[in-house]
């Protein structure tokens, strides 16, 4: 029946997403039998807000990693950015947050050239630009964390123009399905999967190789640095280092949301289930108090699984 | 003939020259309005790179076209595609990962796409579904992914999509390209593909280039045959038979001296090297044969009847048909880890890709011959003696006469001709007793042939026993003692071919189609 | 006449001309590896010439075993990532590994007393080990080893922080101090040799064994590897195994050398050793490159910290700093003619 | 198949990995459970917890600003009523508060207060956040710089190795470090750079500075673990000059015992964490410290080779010297004990400069100040110090 579904579907990764769902559902019932506080209304606020941020990063990345390529540089440039928003947030108020994104724009975006034109592993790019950003966030904030003093900023996350949800998932949502629709119908989002796929062939036939990387890379700088406003909007503060979970959370995120880290394979919309799965996982282990290296030993495991579920395997012998 | 009318497309002295040596030299090509022309010519007579010189793939490094009476000089195969010629390549330019609709309309998107830049996907769809049915192919749903489909119909997918590329500029007379369109698809598909063909001359013209003669006869108005990248001749479709077709493609009647059949071995009494019992498995049937002590056995068949996957059995590349057994020297090659064993009892394989299979293109030459047999170049174990390397890598650079810098020189940078001698090298070099090929000269200039069919020769004297997998008739007949013409995963037709009483191409290709 | 004078002398240059040229061209495609070796090693050469003139004592005896003692540790590392990142792969858990062998021996030589000579054993074995775990969730699992060795890098730092309790494990062992801090041959210090040793073998090996050669085979084109009858899978678990005992070795050194097992004390080197092996020019795609290759991207690294610091330039432009070299020294570096993809 | 087994592989983990809060919860969140610092603290607490009868837990958000407002959102959900602990970013103080107001639970924060938020600020009569407690940093390690300048004669060349710049300990612990430089003009400080407060880095630049400078006659180390790096290097380089970190942790001690280190500071965490925890539980319990008391300075320890047997034995048993419950305002409300000197803070001063602009203290706390609470409550916590930790 699931087979017939596919077919009327025209959708082979059918199952992959019903697999990812399922840990994830199964996941969430183990800790909720666990911990009774774990399925709170305030607890599920809660995870929802800590999801919010991660997701708009995520989102970002997954375009990077669809390419084959990979964003190292997301922590950095939401530190980076979360600083500046708060340090702008008393003189341009709420404007300091699109600001703050264009600078994460032109982050990724030299990551995109240095990338395209030095024709350097964008692993080792975005090494780098992450290092220089650190250091220029600490040398903007002198290692202090800085108070977000404008109303305007925090409302931005924590008040809530729709009384249901928080107005920081409510962006997020909305960037969430604005990056859907353009992973999924526009040139750019199907153009980041050709490559991943085949780039010889998508250069033949005329696709703008170059452009496509740049953007890609441009976005995901974007995204991160809306993200670390988010954040520091939703702390209320901006540290140096408040952006450095997001590096490796964001390709877990995206992993287990089913995109192959070798690219070509996956999608935006799966990247939500990632980012639920591993938010929801970090939020059960804090309530049940689990000892922090056992969180940690028992989040790698879980890495593991959702990847064995989810990824496209190839044989012994090729696999890289 | 239709002197008369102009001509939409014209070619005059066409040039193209790789890093120096030039594959196509002064070539003149016209092309009339609802015509089909084929280009015929061997392996490498510079048929392809004239296809891509006017796809814009490979601009002419000399010469002018004209397209619809105005000059035609495109760089990038989009300004082709935009000026009317669309090409279906022989390597898919399919992207496995997106839908059908989207590789059909890859890179145009854009034209699709409303104010928001949002694609307009239901237009894309039934657009590229009625193009579908015109073909006759509605058993393709444009929605599903398009590594969802085997090669064949990807091919069609790909034949579709020049159609639709052409209706989408608005060129109601494009020139379609057909490069090799019927290599990979079996006999059904190949009459539906002729009969559109047939049925869209009215609104287009196409150029076609196949490794089948007979196609040409089939379906060309006009056909031009090249040699080593010259055209040298014209003839009308319905004027010509295969024979003097192919008279005119390789200038001359198969020589013996090109094939070296005087050093062709009497092995009526010579022991059984190499016996294969029963293969089968993916779409091959029960095939049997054996090879004996210094005997070249040729393998033939139209692409796709199996006689790859009988090659693969041979010397364990997985995939393979895992059915019956391979015996070498009476010693039964397991399934499991066949490769191995095989290697290790004297079997070496030159594959059919030799970029990806045969050579390391990042290794330098000497890496390369000696790949195989590192134990042999090696004083401690495990330990490589540069000096046995060098002078193994020399002696045989020098003994297949491969043009390099030195045996330092990488891989990447020899030519194909070259390339393929280097895998023959690291064959040579282990000392094989069977050695198996597919198609060793696709791809490979006339002169590197020539030495390639001297190598295999001296391999005989040595005794080695040799399974010739080859798409080329004439190479098969040439070498091969003895010929087994696959169809449909079976042998159909087996001959002995001894240097007195070769078959003729006809002989054999009746018993492929 | 003197036209037809100056034509002939012209010619005769212009052949002169066409010579020189074939042969420097015949020089680039024989010497590539070097060629591409020297611009970093041009880089570093810079470096030294403007730290000394900002402090003459950069130069000096001191400072070289300085730095010989505190690029061996990462030169260990380098060395043994550079084997798996020669096949294509990656192993991002080099860091955890030296934490957790580093830690585990302080706990082992503490609290059971072991040897100098069996915690050497200990230490490479509990290396071996991760490296096998990685080899078998990558080769059996067939999980791309981006994201195993991220997975296993995760679980062995859990780990390590269990084992040590938080504590910074402090032991005292004479021995291992001697054999990490001190000097044999003059003032040179043991680490250094050690490393260069370590270093040198395994050049050797990458260079001139079976194995080393099968590597760039399969870095270059596995079907091909395949084809020659090279065991792939044997190769790419013997590559993690080496990679993961090397961090044993290192790990063992570091905590050796400070005596003192802290929580994430070698975490740092995973991204400093990727720099050093892309900087020495190795492609992270696989197949080209070399072991031998990695040291002068560790120099660059090294030299650059230690530069600063006697420079006596504020953190923050120090880190800043650093990333933009990583930059500079992989644009000098890369052989881009044989990368056709860059992911 | 296999697929299946696995989640229920992964539920059993989870499930393993859950214990059932009986008692009333208290939480101790720290930036990092992978130093000796924090592991004493737990210990301190832990006691603590159990004297008074409640379920202690601790967690660390790794010094991450986000993971560690996740922990509190997760742990108030999950009903815990008593929170304390090492805010690495002060700015979370603000957000945790709130939290903790909204479930009418009470904070006790230690080491990192947030120029311009006073306890009082959270609001009139409410003890959300009850207390915030920190060792006079800047007169320790001024005490301390004093004793390392007098040990090599009033002159020399001194390397000052810091932690990380920017971090409150950091910045005071530099003031005191200036502070005392000040009363020293022959003291020369040849270099200052940052050891990252971990023993790797700062043997590092220890080496290097050895190498950058010929002459060093001291080094003043930020924190212990920056001390014993810098001692290593020294060492290495056969160099004996006097050292001297803060933190007090056990290794420290013995290396002050040996000479191979000249002194450090002994805050004792087991008793800081104990004695924010009882003082947590107490404003849960309806203690309501008066506004001068809702920021105040604790006692730490000199500890040299005169004095570090006493002190290193003081702690040495699996049972800590103090009795918890004697701490309690709330079970003992006249015959408490705080076991160690605690005076209040004088917020002005230990702000200076960081008081965000515009910003003026509360009425409450300036009306007690002027009033001289700090003279009186210093005297007041003095008296009844009773059972000493020895100098």
């Amino acid at each position: 029946m699931l087979q017939a579904w596919q077919e009327r579907r025209g959708d082979s990764e059918l199952p992959r997403r019903i697999i990812t769902i399922s840990v994830f559902a199964v996941a969430c019932a183990a800790i909720g039998l666990a911990a009774p506080s774990f399925l709170t209304l305030s607890n599920l606020r809660a995870i929802e807000l800590s999801s919010s941020v991660l997701l708009v990063a995520s989102v970002g990345a997954t375009f990077v990693i669809l390419m084959g390529s990979i964003d190292l540089s997301v922590g950095a440039v939401a530190s980076f950015c979360g600083m500046l928003v708060a340090r702008m947030a008393p003189d341009f108020g709420v404007w300091s947050i699109p600001i703050g994104c264009l600078v994460g724009l032109s982050c990724g975006m030299i990551n995109g050239l240095a990338y395209v034109y030095l024709r350097i592993p964008s692993i080792l790019v975005t090494l780098a630009t992450a290092t220089t950003l650190s250091g220029a966030v600490l040398f903007i904030s002198d290692g202090r964390s800085l108070t977000v003093s404008d109303a305007a900023v925090i409302e931005i996350s924590q008040g809530a123009w729709l009384h249901v949800m928080p107005n920081g998932v409510l962006i997020s949502l909305v960037v969430y399905l604005a990056a859907v629709l353009v992973g999924a119908r526009t040139r750019f989002g199907r153009m980041t999967l050709a490559l991943g796929s085949d780039e010889q062939t998508a250069a033949l036939v005329g696709v703008k190789v170059n452009t496509i990387k740049i953007q890609a890379f441009a976005l995901s700088g974007g995204l991160a640095g809306l993200a670390g406003a988010l954040l520091a909007a939703r702390l209320g503060s901006a540290t140096a280092t408040m952006g450095g979970f997001m590096t490796l959370d964001t390709v877990t995120a995206v992993v287990v949301g089913g995109t192959a880290i070798t690219g070509g394979f996956g999608n935006v919309r799966l990247t939500i289930l990632g980012v639920l799965f591993t938010t929801t996982l970090s939020n059960g282990l804090n309530t049940l108090a689990v000892a922090p290296h056992l969180q940690a030993i028992i989040q790698g495991i879980v890495i593991l699984l959702a990847v064995l579920l989810n990824t496209k395997r190839v044989s012994a012998e090729d696999v890289r | 003939m239709t002197a008369a009318r102009e001509p939409i497309f014209r070619m005059r002295g066409g040039s193209k020259s790789f890093s120096g040596n030039s594959v196509v030299e002064g070539v003149n090509l016209e092309i009339f309005a609802n015509e089909i022309v084929g280009i015929a010519g061997e392996n490498g007579a510079g048929k392809s790179t004239t296809l891509k010189m006017i796809a814009g793939i490979h601009p002419p490094n000399a010469g002018e076209m004209e397209l619809f009476g105005k000059p035609f000089k495109p760089l990038r195969y989009t300004q082709a595609v935009e000026a009317g010629i669309s090409m279906v390549f022989q390597e898919q330019a399919l992207i496995p990962s997106l839908a059908v609709y989207e590789n059909v309309f890859l890179s145009l998107e854009s034209n699709f796409t409303n104010r928001l830049a949002i694609v307009d996907r239901s237009a894309m769809i039934a657009c590229t579904e009625r193009h579908m049915k015109d073909l006759g192919l509605a058993h393709i749903d444009p929605r599903r992914r398009t590594s969802d489909y085997a090669f064949h119909d990807r091919q069609m997918i790909e034949i579709a999509k020049a159609f639709a590329l052409a209706e989408y500029f608005h060129i109601d007379h494009p020139i379609i390209l057909l490069d090799e369109p019927t290599a990979a698809i079996g006999e059904r598909e190949v009459t539906l593909l002729f009969d559109s063909i047939r049925r869209f001359r009215a609104r287009a013209s196409f150029i076609l280039i196949t490794h089948r003669l007979s196609e040409y006869i089939e379906l060309c108005d006009r056909i031009y045959v090249f040699k080593d990248g010259r055209n040298v001749g014209e003839f009308a479709g319905e004027r010509i038979s295969e024979q003097s077709l192919h008279m005119a493609m390789v200038g001359r009647v198969r020589d013996e001296e090109y094939f070296k059949e005087r050093r062709q071995l009497d092995v009526a009494e010579a022991p059984i090297v190499l016996s294969a019992k029963g293969l089968g498995g993916d779409n091959v049937k029960n095939v049997s044969f054996d090879v004996r002590k210094g005997e070249i056995v040729g393998l033939g068949g139209l692409v796709g009847c199996g006689k790859e996957a009988v090659g693969r059995a041979v010397v364990g590349f997985e995939p393979f048909p895992a059915a019956g057994t391979v015996e070498v020297n009476g010693k039964v090659l397991p399934v499991r880890a066949r490769g191995k064993v095989a290697i290790a009892n004297g079997v070496g394989f030159v594959p059919k890709e030799r970029k990806t299979e045969g050579i390391v293109p990042y290794m330098s030459v000497e890496a390369n011959i000696s790949l195989a047999s590192l134990p042999l170049v090696s004083r401690l174990t495990g330990i490589i003696s540069a000096a046995r390397e060098r002078s193994l890598a020399e002696k045989h650079v020098n003994a297949l006469r491969i043009r390099c810098s030195g045996p330092t020189q990488l891989c990447q940078f020899l030519s194909g001709g070259n390339q393929q001698k280097v895998v023959l090298a690291k064959w040579l070099a282990r000392g094989v007793q069977v050695l198996v090929l597919d198609n060793p000269t696709r791809g490979v200039d006339v002169g590197a042939k020539e030495e390639i069919y001297g190598v295999l020769r001296d391999l005989t004297d040595h005794g080695a026993a040799i399974l010739l997998i080859s798409d080329d008739l004439l190479e098969l007949i040439g070498l091969a003692n003895r010929i087994l013409v696959m169809r449909d995963g079976e042998i159909q037709f087996e001959r002995n071919a001894p240097a007195n009483d070769k078959p003729t191409e006809q002989e054999l290709v009746r018993h492929m189609v | 006449m003197s036209g037809t004078w100056s034509e002939t002398k012209a010619r005769r240059s212009r052949l002169r001309l066409e010579a020189s040229v074939d042969i420097t061209r015949q020089f680039v495609r024989r010497h590539r590896a070097i060629i591409n070796s020297s611009g970093p090693t041009l880089l570093v050469l810079t470096m030294v010439v403007v730290f000394t003139a900002i402090n003459p004592r950069f130069l000096s005896w001191i400072n070289v075993f300085n730095l010989m003692r505190q690029s061996s540790i990462l030169l260990i590392v380098a060395t043994g990532i550079t084997f798996v990142i020669l096949m294509g792969a990656i192993d991002l858990s080099v860091g955890a590994i030296v934490t957790f062998v580093a830690i585990s021996s302080a706990v082992l030589i503490r609290d059971f007393g072991f040897s100098a000579a069996a915690i050497v054993f200990a230490a490479s074995a509990m290396g071996a080990l991760c490296g096998v775990l990685n080899a078998l969730l990558v080769l059996r699992l067939r999980i791309p080893s981006f994201v195993a060795t991220l997975s296993t890098m995760t679980i062995i730092g859990g780990i390590s922080t269990w084992i040590s309790g938080g504590v910074n494990v402090f032991f005292r062992s004479p021995d291992l101090t001697w054999v990490a801090s001190g000097a044999m041959i003059g003032r040179i210090p043991n680490s250094g040799i050690l490393a260069l040793l370590i270093f040198a073998f395994a050049s050797f090996i990458g260079a001139r064994s079976h194995f080393g050669r099968s590597l760039f085979a399969i870095g270059g084109g596995g079907v091909t590897a395949r084809l020659s009858g090279i065991d792939v899978l044997r190769t790419k678990a013997i590559a993690f195994i080496a990679s993961g005992t090397l961090c044993g070795i290192a790990g063992l050194l570091l905590v050796a050398r400070t005596s003192t097992g802290t929580a994430r004390m070698g975490d740092d080197l995973l991204l400093q050793a990727i720099a050093a092996v892309v900087m020495g020019g190795t492609a992270l795609s696989g197949g080209s490159g070399g072991v031998h290759r990695t040291l002068i991207g560790v120099l660059v690294i090294a030299v650059l910290q230690n530069g600063l610091n006697i420079a006596g330039v504020h953190t923050y432009i120090q880190i800043m700093v650093t990333g933009l070299i990583v930059i500079l020294a992989v644009t000098v570096t890369l052989d881009r003619s044989r990368l056709a993809f860059i992911k | 198949m296999r697929n299946v087994s696995t989640y229920f592989f992964a539920t059993a983990v989870l499930l393993a990995s859950y214990t059932a809060p009986r008692a009333e919860d208290v939480l101790s969140e720290v930036s990092t459970l992978e130093n000796e610092y924090f592991n004493n603290w737990s210990q301190g607490a832990e006691q603590a917890a159990k004297a008074l009868g409640l379920n202690y837990r601790i967690l660390s958000g790794k010094g991450d600003a986000a993971k560690q407002i996740e922990i509190y959102e997760a742990q108030i959900a999950a009903g815990v009523k008593i929170t304390f602990g090492e805010n690495l970013v002060a700015a979370n103080i603000k957000p945790i508060v709130e939290m903790a107001k909204k479930a009418g639970a009470v904070h006790v924060a230690v080491w990192e207060s947030l120029p311009g938020f006073h306890p009082l600020d959270a609001g009139p009569d409410n003890y959300a956040f009850a207390t915030f407690f920190t060792p006079d940093d800047v007169d320790n390690s001024y005490r301390i710089a004093k004793l390392l300048f007098d040990k090599i004669g009033g002159k020399g060349n001194v390397v000052h190795i810091t932690g990380f710049p920017g971090v409150d300990a950091d910045i005071a612990r530099t003031a005191g470090f200036e502070k005392a430089l000040a009363e020293y003009p022959n003291i020369k400080v040849v270099a200052r750079q940052p050891g990252k407060w971990n023993q790797v880095d700062s043997r590092k630049v220890m080496e290097d500075m050895l190498v950058a400078h010929s002459k060093i006659d001291a080094v003043f180390a930020q924190n212990d673990s920056i001390a014993l790096g810098a001692m290593q290097a020294a060492e290495d380089a056969g160099m004996h000059i006097p050292i001297t970190g803060l933190d007090g942790n056990r290794e420290t001690l013995k290396l002050v015992k040996e000479g191979r280190i000249l002194a450090t500071m002994g805050f004792t965490p087991q008793w800081q964490a104990g004695f924010a925890l009882v003082r947590a539980y107490d404003a849960s319990k309806g203690f309501k410290p008066s506004p001068c008391e809702r920021m105040m300075y604790t006692g730490a320890t000199l500890i040299t080779a005169a004095n570090v047997d006493k002190y290193q034995e003081f702690l040495a048993g699996e049972k800590l010297p103090f009795d918890w419950k004697k701490m309690s305002r709330a079970l003992h409300p006249n015959d408490w004990d705080p076991q160690n000197y605690v005076w209040p803070i004088d917020v002005k001063k230990y702000w200076a400069s960081r008081i965000p602009a515009g910003y003026n203290l509360p009425k409450a706390y300036q009306e007690a100040f002027d009033a001289g609470c700090v003279a009186q409550l210093t005297a007041e916590y003095k008296d009844h110090y009773k059972q000493h930790i020895p100098e």
